[in-house]
């Protein structure tokens, strides 16, 4: 039945991007919480007693190269290149992995810090928003996992090049968020 | 399908150049935030560097400049509105002074 | 599953046919339709005269948020998606949704959010804070107990539904099209569900975000309405008006859509002005998502911002009026048959135009003053959901009910159910208006003597009465139906659109051959004059024929499959942990991650036969 | 229907004390005319359109043996119209609004004003007088002809002050100030209520706005910004006894006693009000009595528990809170 499309896009591509789109509405309105109540804060601590500016740059420097490895990935998929698939696939999936533990070692310090969850505002939209990011990158995490897996069991080749690209496309798109919320939330601080 | 894709998607060499100025920007960012003399000016020159960031993630690793426009579309839509509610609530809550 | 009816409970529970999950959205959504009518009527007996104490005060306000909660997101919605399910893919000549597997969920979901939001009925815990649930009355200082948390966490798994529906649809419409069915040649049901379906997907992510700040507030001590922490409770309203307004036209541009369907049909010409009424719905559509601060001219927030939103507000009714207008100039001329569809068409046409106006006066800020919160703003939204969502729904019903069932309704009974619903609508909300101007405020669970409002309560408490008894006939109808209706054939009402070449009902794979399009209202070809012809639509060409009987070659479709189901099991397992059981919530995370793996790894199609 | 609008508007305001369509000062006069164009624009539309549908309703109904219709695709000029009409009339909506906006929504100019503090409480009014030294609850007294500026504050979640002949709504938000503002125009007492769903008891939150003759008003700020009269009658004086030495203090103010409570209305000069617990109930000794025997009866929900008390007990504190003038 998954024949042509109208489109000529795929249907599980074109979902993708559909919910990309969706997405950005989600993630729209976290930012706009958190610039809203931006320097609103009533109870210490504030933002600039605890961003890391340093610190942070390294993990996102680690997500941002992770979308190297995944588009590599693909391209790697694409060419039937099994091994090159699996490296890339994995180095992706560990910088991934690299990005959450940096984002749970801050969580962490902040809490020792001082800052629960529950503390202020600025603890209420910081954790919500950079957890619901976090939250995504964990889920794109999972999902990387399986196609290496897929890979390894030869389950998965260049017939399957268009569910590496989906794949892709969301992990890309947590990275763009990032980008933006790197520059929102620290450099903005 | 994924063949003909094969073809008609950027190179791995364009992809490396891509993440080095990725890279290079996210330094550029840094620094530009570290040099006091620049503090004026520091909110404009982030958000360029942030933008065209995402726009370049978006157009290669995304594929959208080779994809065709009803993605490009799709995409668009859906940060022009969710900028524009960003940009309409920070306005009502007087984030831009006024 | 080729075998080509399948029965039984299981068959249902696995089903992904969209025309079956259809009907299971009209029965779920009718009947919270009939629920929340009830809750209607309670709120009516209790308001018939003043000072009456036959609700208590709590009570009261309990049922007026499960109304109107109920009424939007659990009879409304569902019962747009139904149409959704059963026509869309008919309309545009394919077999089903682009993800079929997706839509069972979908339905699931949004089941399971509705069962969920009506347990804290027998627990006694019924949310009691509007279905806007203003902070900071919904924290927990002032709202103790569950009672809103069934609403954050019933709205939370039914909006997952929601947007899941929405990517389906978008998707099907997008990339599922017969050949030659190009976009200015859909139907306009097609159109508007396409559109529908973008804004569903844009508004709901506010909506759930704002929800999950709330949860997290009533839950996690979290401040982020917390005006004693900095923040301002008024962000709530901004995120739940952002979605808030969007949503109401989401249940009302699917009716526009039907109506600009079945008025052509009844009245024998082509719809008049076809890319503009197009257009104009894609306009109320965009403009829907710059004008929320209306819902909020008396929060105080400046002259400009109020200015602004209120401006914007009134431009929408240039697009609306624009729709309102091409229905008419579609019937000037036209050979009209009053069948019971096109009477709740023209019903629609009448009646919305009430509730349009009421809405342009409420688009002036400063009049608004006296307006808001008010029951001139509850006759308003009345006129424009019950005239124009309710009535929409029925028209459809109406018209596509011998498609979906292969029956006749009766029309004498289908007439009688119009003329009693017509005059119950306005007996009810018309002196709504007056209540409301001479200072009646909604929400109140009584009034004073003295206010000279018992006379306006009476009415439209009598009227309330008149809308039950409409229903009568309907039910009557569906029964005789069901007994002895005469078999409809494949194109009852000489319509002009594709689902009507297929048998009634359409067969589970709904077209023997996919069809081939070549221009607008294909079965009407023969009658269409050249000069009338619309840019979609080219010379010569034929109109598709008769489906045959018997596909030529073997039909490939989706298999039915358990693994929705599961899915929408674990996540309403974690929804009912989240009311405070964190071992529930990890066990239905786990149901879930075994749903989602059993999905992703299950042959989406399977072979003929078994 | 509309007849009966028409009529409505037309009769007086005795016979709807709470009504928007009979303003009695300047604000809300202008909303009402404002109102008034826009209906009268709406009755057009409203006209035009129904009328046209009537006419095709009967006009172009099928008759047997008509042949199809003529087939038309659309009309350029026509729809132009349909689209420009609208449009004309929304822009004769606007300005009038726009204009309206910026009166109503900006802090009044009058540097005369008389500035009232309003605190929305569950669920009952707080109105004090900054420059006049007055506290009191649920019943505001102003003098004619004199703007009044209105400070809106909550103390606990969103209510909305709303007197219909008086002024549009605006609502209490917690954490920021409203101002709302009017001149009325004749003397009166004016009926409000709560517009903002605030809870159990938001439908009996209601409020009166008293306007005197200046002279009057003059005498009652006099009046209230005493401390309260000790009471003369031996039962009055038993009554005291009776609040001071239960819960009520913790609760209820009267001044020039001990009784400091913040919780509750303050009630030095209770006695001079019209009604009880914000307006539902007329003040009047019985009517009083039965509020202090059975409070969650009068106003289910409302904040002040049944204390227990005898009926003499009761009798006493009726005494007592009736000689507070
Ligand atoms: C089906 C749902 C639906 C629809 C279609 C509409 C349509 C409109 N609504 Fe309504 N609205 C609601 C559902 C809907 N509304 C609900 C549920 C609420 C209350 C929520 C709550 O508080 O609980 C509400 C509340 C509401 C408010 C807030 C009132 C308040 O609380 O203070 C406002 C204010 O501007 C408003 C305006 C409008 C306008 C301008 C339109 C326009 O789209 C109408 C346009 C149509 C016409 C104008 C008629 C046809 C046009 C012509 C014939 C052309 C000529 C006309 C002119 C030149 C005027 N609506
Ligand atoms: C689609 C939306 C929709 C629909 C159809 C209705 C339908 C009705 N509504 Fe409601 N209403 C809302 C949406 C809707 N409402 C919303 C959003 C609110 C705001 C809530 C809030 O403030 O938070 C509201 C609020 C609201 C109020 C204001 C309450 C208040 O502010 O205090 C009132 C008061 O009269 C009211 C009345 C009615 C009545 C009498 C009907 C009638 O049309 C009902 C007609 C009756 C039926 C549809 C059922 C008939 C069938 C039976 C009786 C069953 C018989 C049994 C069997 C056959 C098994 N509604
Ligand atoms: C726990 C606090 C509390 C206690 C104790 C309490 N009250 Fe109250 N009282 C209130 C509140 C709150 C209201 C306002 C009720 C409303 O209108 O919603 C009120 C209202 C009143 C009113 C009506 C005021 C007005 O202006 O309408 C009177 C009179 C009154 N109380 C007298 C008493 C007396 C006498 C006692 C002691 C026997 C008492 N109260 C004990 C809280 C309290
Ligand atoms: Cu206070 Cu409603
Ligand atoms: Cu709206």
């Amino acid at each position: 039945m998954e024949g042509p499309t109208s489109t000529g896009i795929p249907n599980r591509k074109l979902a993708m991007w559909t919910f990309i789109g969706s997405e950005c509405m989600l993630f729209g309105t976290l930012i706009a919480t958190y610039m809203i109540y931006r320097g609103r804060n009533l109870v210490p601590p504030y933002p600039h007693d605890l961003l890391n500016i340093p610190f942070i740059t390294v993990t996102t420097f680690v997500l941002l190269m992770s979308s190297l490895m995944m588009v590599l990935a693909l391209a790697a998929v694409q060419r039937n290149d099994l091994r090159a698939t699996k490296l890339w696939l994995s180095l992706t999936a560990l910088f991934g992995l690299i990005f959450l533990g940096g984002q749970y070692y801050e969580f962490n310090h902040f809490v020792h810090e001082g800052l629960p969850l529950s503390r202020n505002l600025f603890s209420s939209t910081f954790f919500v928003l950079t957890g619901t990011h976090g939250a995504h990158v964990a889920g794109g995490v999972i999902w990387l996992s399986t196609l290496l897996v897929r890979t390894v069991n030869g389950k998965l080749d260049a017939r399957h090049a268009e569910t590496v690209e989906i794949a892709g496309l969301y992990w890309h798109f947590v990275d763009v968020v990032w980008i933006i919320l790197f520059t929102l939330i620290y450099l903005l601080v | 399908m994924s063949r003909h894709s094969a073809e008609s998607h950027p190179s791995t060499r364009l992809y490396v150049s891509i993440a080095v100025i990725l890279a290079a920007l996210t330094a550029l960012e840094v620094m530009v935030f570290y040099i006091e003399a620049l503090a004026p000016v520091l909110i404009p020159i982030l958000l360029v560097m942030m933008a065209a960031k995402f726009a370049l993630v978006a157009m290669f690793f995304m594929h959208l400049k080779s994809d065709g426009p009803v993605l490009t579309a799709i995409f668009a839509w859906g940060t022009f509105i969710a900028t524009a509610i960003v940009v309409g609530l920070m306005a009502i809550f007087g984030k831009f002074g006024a | 599953m080729t075998d080509a009816h399948p029965t039984g409970i299981r068959s249902w529970l696995t089903t992904v046919d969209h025309k079956r999950i259809a009907i299971l959205y009209f029965v779920v959504g009718f009947a919270f339709l009939l629920i929340a009518g009830v809750e209607g009527q309670l709120i009516r007996l209790q308001l018939a005269a003043p000072e009456r104490s036959f609700l208590d005060p709590d009570l009261y306000n309990q049922l007026f948020t499960m109304h109107g909660t109920t009424m939007v997101f659990f009879a409304g919605m569902p019962l747009v998606v139904a149409f959704f399910n059963f026509v869309v893919p008919l309309q545009i000549g394919a077999r089903d949704v682009a993800f079929p597997r997706l839509n069972a969920f979908s339905f699931w979901v949004f089941l399971f959010g509705g069962l969920f939001l009506y347990a804290s009925v027998p627990l006694r815990m019924m949310p009691d804070g509007g279905w806007f649930a203003y902070m900071p009355l919904t924290n927990p200082e002032y709202s103790p107990g569950l009672g809103i948390d069934f609403y954050v966490l019933a709205l939370l798994i039914s909006g997952v539904g929601s947007i899941a529906g929405g990517l389906n649809f978008l998707v099907t419409i997008l990339n599922m099209r017969a050949p030659g069915m190009t976009f200015m040649r859909m139907p306009l049901f097609t159109w508007m569900a396409l559109i529908v379906s973008a804004l569903i997907l844009l508004a709901f992510p506010p909506f759930t975000v704002g929800l999950i700040f709330m949860l997290f507030d009533r839950r996690f001590g979290t401040h982020f309405f917390d005006a004693a922490a900095g923040a301002d409770p008024v962000l709530w309203q901004h995120l739940f008006w952002v979605f808030g307004h969007p949503e109401v036209y989401i249940l009302i541009l699917p009716a526009f859509g039907i109506v600009s369907d079945v008025i052509p049909t009844f009245s024998r010409k082509i719809l008049f002005g076809y890319p503009v009424v197009v257009f104009s719905g894609v306009l109320i559509a965009f403009l829907g998502f710059g004008v929320w601060v209306h819902h909020m001219f008396s929060v105080g927030l400046g002259p400009v911002v109020n200015a602004v939103f209120g401006g914007a507000t009134m431009l929408i009714a240039i697009p609306t009026g624009i729709k309102i207008f091409n229905w008419i100039a579609t019937m000037w001329g036209g050979r009209l048959r009053f069948r019971t569809a096109m009477l709740f068409a023209v019903g629609l046409v009448a009646t919305f135009t009430i509730g349009g106006l009421s809405g342009v006066m409420h688009s002036s800020p400063p009049a608004d003053l006296q307006q808001t919160d008010t029951y001139f703003v509850v006759a308003h939204f009345h006129y424009v959901l019950i005239g124009g969502t309710v009535f929409g729904l029925f028209c459809g019903f109406y018209h596509w009910f011998p498609k979906a069932t292969g029956r006749m309704l009766h029309e004498g009974l289908g007439k009688a159910h119009f003329w009693l619903a017509f005059l119950a609508l306005n007996v009810t909300f018309f002196p709504m208006h007056f209540a409301g101007l001479l200072g009646m405020p909604r929400r109140t669970y009584t009034y004073a003597e003295g206010l000279g409002l018992d006379v306006f309560n009476l009415i439209s408490t009598i009227g309330a009465f008149i809308f039950t008894l409409s229903f009568v006939p309907l039910v009557w109808n569906l029964w005789r139906t069901w007994r002895r209706g005469e078999a409809a054939g494949h194109n009852p009402w000489d319509a002009s659109t594709l689902e009507w070449t297929t048998a009634s009902p359409p067969p589970h794979y709904n077209f023997a051959e996919i069809p081939a399009v070549d221009r607008r209202d294909p079965l009407w070809h023969p009658y269409i004059e050249p000069e009338a012809r619309g840019e979609g639509d080219e010379p010569g060409g034929a109109a598709p024929r008769r489906q045959p009987d018997e596909p030529p070659e073997p039909v490939v479709m989706p298999n039915p499959s358990y693994w929705p189901l599961v899915l929408a099991v674990g996540m309403l397992l974690m929804t009912i942990g989240a009311l405070g059981s964190l071992g529930l919530t990890l066990f239905g995370l786990l149901v879930t991650a075994v749903g989602l793996f059993a999905w992703a790894f299950e042959p989406p199609f399977g072979e003929e036969a078994h | 229907m509309l007849f009966l609008g028409v009529l409505v508007s037309q009769g007086c305001g005795g016979e709807y004390p709470q009504s928007a369509l009979h303003p009695s000062s300047d604000s809300a006069t202008l909303l009402d005319q404002l109102f008034d164009q826009i209906f009268w624009w709406a009755v057009g539309v409203f006209v035009v359109v129904e009328g046209v549908l009537i006419y095709v309703f009967v006009r172009f109904r099928e008759r047997p043996g008509d042949a199809r219709p003529k087939q038309v695709h659309g009309h350029l000029l026509l729809e132009v119209g349909w689209t420009l009409a609208p449009a004309l009339i929304l822009v004769a909506i606007a300005i009038p609004s726009i204009r309206a906006i910026f009166i109503i929504d900006r802090a009044t100019p009058d540097p005369e004003a008389l500035v009232v503090e309003v605190i929305g409480r569950q669920w009952w009014w707080e109105f004090r007088y900054p420059e006049l030294g007055i506290v009191t609850a649920n019943e505001a007294h102003v003098p004619l002809g004199r703007t009044v500026d209105l400070r809106l504050r909550s103390a606990d979640v969103m209510h909305s002050f709303w007197v219909p002949r008086l002024a549009g709504k605006r609502d209490l938000v917690p954490g920021t100030e409203n101002q709302l503002w009017f001149r009325p125009d004749s003397v009166g007492v004016y009926h409000g209520q709560c517009a903002e769903f605030c809870g159990t008891a938001h439908a009996l939150m209601g409020m009166r706005l008293i306007v005197d003759e200046p002279a009057d008003f003059e005498r009652w700020a006099q009046a209230n910004a005493e401390p309260a009269a000790a009471p003369a009658a031996a039962e009055a004086r038993a009554g005291q006894g009776v609040f001071m030495a239960n819960a009520c203090v913790s609760c209820h103010a009267v001044r020039g006693t001990p009784a400091a409570g913040q919780f509750g209305p303050d009630l030095t000069h209770f006695a001079s009000r019209l009604t009880i617990a914000s307006g539902v109930l007329e003040n009047t000794p019985a009517n009083l009595a039965r509020w202090l025997d059975s409070t969650q009866h009068v106003k289910p929900g409302n904040l002040m528990p049944e204390v227990q008390l005898s009926d003499a007990q009761i009798r006493q504190l009726v005494a007592y809170l009736g000689s507070l003038r």
